[in-house]
């Protein structure tokens, strides 16, 4: 299944193809990020109930240094 | 006694009190290590953090947060690099998310990539859905009185006019509109931008600023943990001299340190 | 470590060193002990003392020496009152007597009673006179750089130019001369009198000055012992900005704090 | 016996007239002055040894807080 | 010739070349008489005028106009006064059927009462209006380069940042982010308000402004006839002074004025 | 009428008055022609001519005293160059025979050749032999006011510190030395030196100089002869404002310009 | 006839009660003023015409001195 | 015979060897200038009678440009 991965075509096999699973292939489990489907966020608690669709555009989010 | 009143000061924000008067940035250092060492160096307890894509190129890296324990640091999202209320308010979400319904937010919405001169049509419309989406903001913003104004009664819980360009180093370019803004303002107004020494940040705290805010002054000194000490003193001296009187200025009749009675004259 | 050559940094005034660069004077306090509170506050350990005709009708009064323990401070007799070398000369041969033949001293040769604006003809003769006689020099002189180099090479070992007049509080009016005797000399430069609140402080060491002496500025604060602390951080904050080597200031384009690589478009 | 004592006629008439009994008379003894005694300093271990003339001008200085 | 380029040199506002970069107002004089001899002496060409109820109970006085003949000057009728957009615009509408069709304008929209701070929100909503209703205006704003070019894109014909506070008399305060107004503005950017002394007005001529609007700094000076023609002569000063490109700042090493070469030694 | 003052407004030096109050040097310019356009379009009187050795090998000149003709500028020998009182009595006294016993000069005696600062005192030895000589002595200084006074006592008929340093166009680096020395002097005080553009000269009559007198500001601006002109205008508008009295500077409240009665409210 | 003439009442008796009579019993026919009638401005050329009715509220505007 | 001319030697063979002939071989007769011989102003009167010497220092002064 490919989605649009922070503005990339990203290949992804996992299955079932959850947002956790996508997480968990990124090796960021657990880590502090967030998460925006096709515009919308996605609450940390809805990462294991969100199947992931052909074509969905997913942003990850971190904080990074900035003043 | 009076110097017990310093003791005890604090600046208050979102109903948490803060020892430290320095708020810093941690964008623009070598590495999270010289991060890790100025932030510390600083005394600072609040922090801001940038909201970007994760890099997915760039492999396993240490993250910005593992640095900056959550019990130690408060830490302040920002907006950077947003150039509309939208991409704000949505930066700010996504802040809230990540930081587990963290609310404590800092708004800038910039005007232009080559000043970061904030637009402050857009900002004002991003505080006004942001206080109502029950954020607490800090707000950037130019030394505009007026707007300023308008930001308070939105409710914005902090008014953080530029000293002089983000990045810029040019310190205090117009006390006086600092001035207009914190003999009206309820709320504690820092100076956010422009520092780019200590005294720099000595005279804010003089003016009678609540805090400070800096990221390049320290970042892009040649010893930016030294730096981050000095501003550290550097705050503490200008909030202690504001809170200490300073002595009227009068250029001339001088007046002698040293008695004028019981000169012995030549015998 | 850099910081390391920080924490190592000393003042050395005639071949002693000092971990404080600031230097307090000790008049127009209310009392004796504001006065030691405020000097005890300031960690100065050069402290400067006028030498003046002792009062015959006033009792039996505490003694300023009785506060200022000769193994904690370092005593700076000066001759301020004096017009005249000769005055000037006479006063520290009495204060080399008093002080059991104490050679470091400050000297000061006033030009007129309105602005103790020093008399620089005068002040070049005392030096000479007081350097043969075996005086360690300091010398509180215009922002004059050429005669300040006079007053070098006559073997005064602190050149001490006024930042502005003495008991103005007016700050540092011309930094662009202190920056020429900065620049050209080999022994300390303190700034001397014109210092009002602690940003003056900060500004004078950022400038590379060795030091900064003041009395006015923490004695007429509102609150002088608050005021001495906040000279003290003042003057730290400005060494250490000087050491850490200040960012360029650069007006713009401006320089974004955080990344401007990783923003994530609107969807 | 009087002398000019910073400025001021001074009555005097302890004997010896010695320096070190004016300075003890004035409650001085052992404290830090320095004396100057017409125009020329006395140094302080003159004091015992030094008579003192009708007339002479004294000055008897200390250090004061200044800046 | 190059020096003819300055004979040349005109300000154009709307279409219409001006000899003269300073235009006055017309408020605060003692009468009219003084009104009169002051714009004279002062050369204006564009003379600022307010738009007010007739006052009824002052029975037959002379009116401002018939001491501003139409073929001397161009009127610039104001909004001071309005502190919201409705305001302004209403006052500008009333203003064009005052004198005729008459297009060309000023607009300020207050903040406050206390600081006449302009009040750019409600400026930008009228010059939307305004330039939609055929209006050419002339337009009091802040400093902000942000907001400056959003009026300058919404179709103002010129752009008149506050060097200070209206009435103030404080100078410029900001020259740089009046650089940044004028670095980025395609229409003349003039100062309006803040001026006080003729120096003031030739700085600005010198940082690149197409002309300076002033009304108190002439009014309120003790001579205010002589005040409008120093200000005239100010003006050109620094108009000419900028076209003639400054020589550059050079602190030192000092360039010495008479040559270095043949002096001749002491025999 | 008060105006009538300001048109009879004259400088006095050495008995003689003076329409302008901008003294020109002569060095630095492309070649001659330029020195007389600009001289001519600056409308000095009063002109300096440095005195140096005749170059022999330079061939048949014209002489730079042929395009000054005397009935119509006042020639004003320096002493640029000289680092001793005996170099400038001598050059002074060549000038004086070179110009047909011509009394009225301008001592400078430098300090060194990085900051051509003047050395006070060779320059006091100086003045006091040329006084004696007869000389009429126009005399660069410092801008400290107790040698100023000096200088006055000895006979010096006009004192003109630096504004700061010569050839540096750093404009007035300290108008409060400025201010004192303006206070106590009885003879006409003239900047000379340091001015860089067309506001510095404004800004030093407007704080109360006679006059100002400069070279490299308009012999090395792009456009000297138009620069000059600037200056001329510079000079004018400011002694116009000292004259006019300028408004109080008042931060706020502020004042409207326009009247606050009157509005019309909306309806 | 009673209109509000800025905000004052303002007692009128001239026939027709045109706001041109209005203006001449102030003596400002010619004069360069303008009348807003009821928050509408009233262009010149319509002065003659223009009948005012009871309780109009009238503004007449002029220039003053202003910055 | 030859005299240092402003610091160089000068070889000078008119005759007589007056000061006068000196300044009219260089073309500066009537020009304005000033001349110090061995240290000593020469007043323009005096160039006439003036007769120089071998080995002369002379200084031949002009006023130039200067500030």
């Amino acid at each position: 299944m490919q989605v649009q991965l922070n503005g990339e075509p990203h290949e992804f096999t996992t299955v079932p193809p959850t947002l956790a699973n996508l997480i968990a292939s990124l090796g960021f489990t657990g880590k502090r990020i967030a998460v925006e489907r096709n515009g919308d966020i996605v609450p940390k608690s809805q990462y294991q109930v969100t199947q992931l669709n052909e074509h969905d555009r997913l942003e990850v989010i971190v904080a990074v240094g900035g003043g | 006694m009076v110097k017990d009143k310093a003791a005890e000061d604090r600046l208050v924000i979102a109903g948490r009190e803060y020892r430290s008067r320095l708020l810093v940035g941690t964008g623009k250092y070598r590495d999270y290590d010289e991060t890790r060492r100025a932030v510390e160096a600083s005394g600072a307890e609040i922090v801001t953090v940038a909201i970007r894509r994760l890099d997915l190129k760039a492999g396993e890296h240490q993250q910005l947060l593992d640095i900056l324990p959550p019990d130690r640091y408060t830490l302040l999202p920002n907006t950077a690099g947003c150039y509309s209320a939208e991409e704000a308010v949505r930066t700010l979400r996504l802040a809230r998310e990540l930081l587990d319904d963290h609310t404590l937010v800092k708004l800038e919405v910039l005007g232009d990539s080559q000043t970061l001169f904030p637009n402050m049509p857009e900002t004002l419309k991003a505080a006004e859905t942001l206080v109502k989406e029950g954020f607490q903001v800090m707000v950037y913003c130019s030394d505009d009185p007026i707007q300023a104004k308008m930001l308070e009664d939105i409710g914005c819980i902090a008014i953080m006019p530029l000293a002089s360009l983000i990045g810029s180093g040019m310190g205090i370019l117009n006390p006086w509109n600092l001035r207009l803004i914190l003999d009206q303002s309820k709320v504690p107004v820092l100076v956010d931008a422009g520092v780019g020494t200590a005294s720099d940040a000595t005279l804010s705290m003089e003016l009678g600023c609540a805090g400070v805010l800096m990221n390049t002054a320290i970042a892009k000194a040649d010893n930016p943990v030294l730096m981050a000490e000095a501003m550290k003193w550097g705050v503490i001296a200008g909030r202690q001299a504001y809170l200490a009187g300073r002595m009227p200025r009068r250029y001339y009749d001088a007046q002698p340190s040293s008695p004028t009675q019981g000169i012995s004259p030549l015998l």
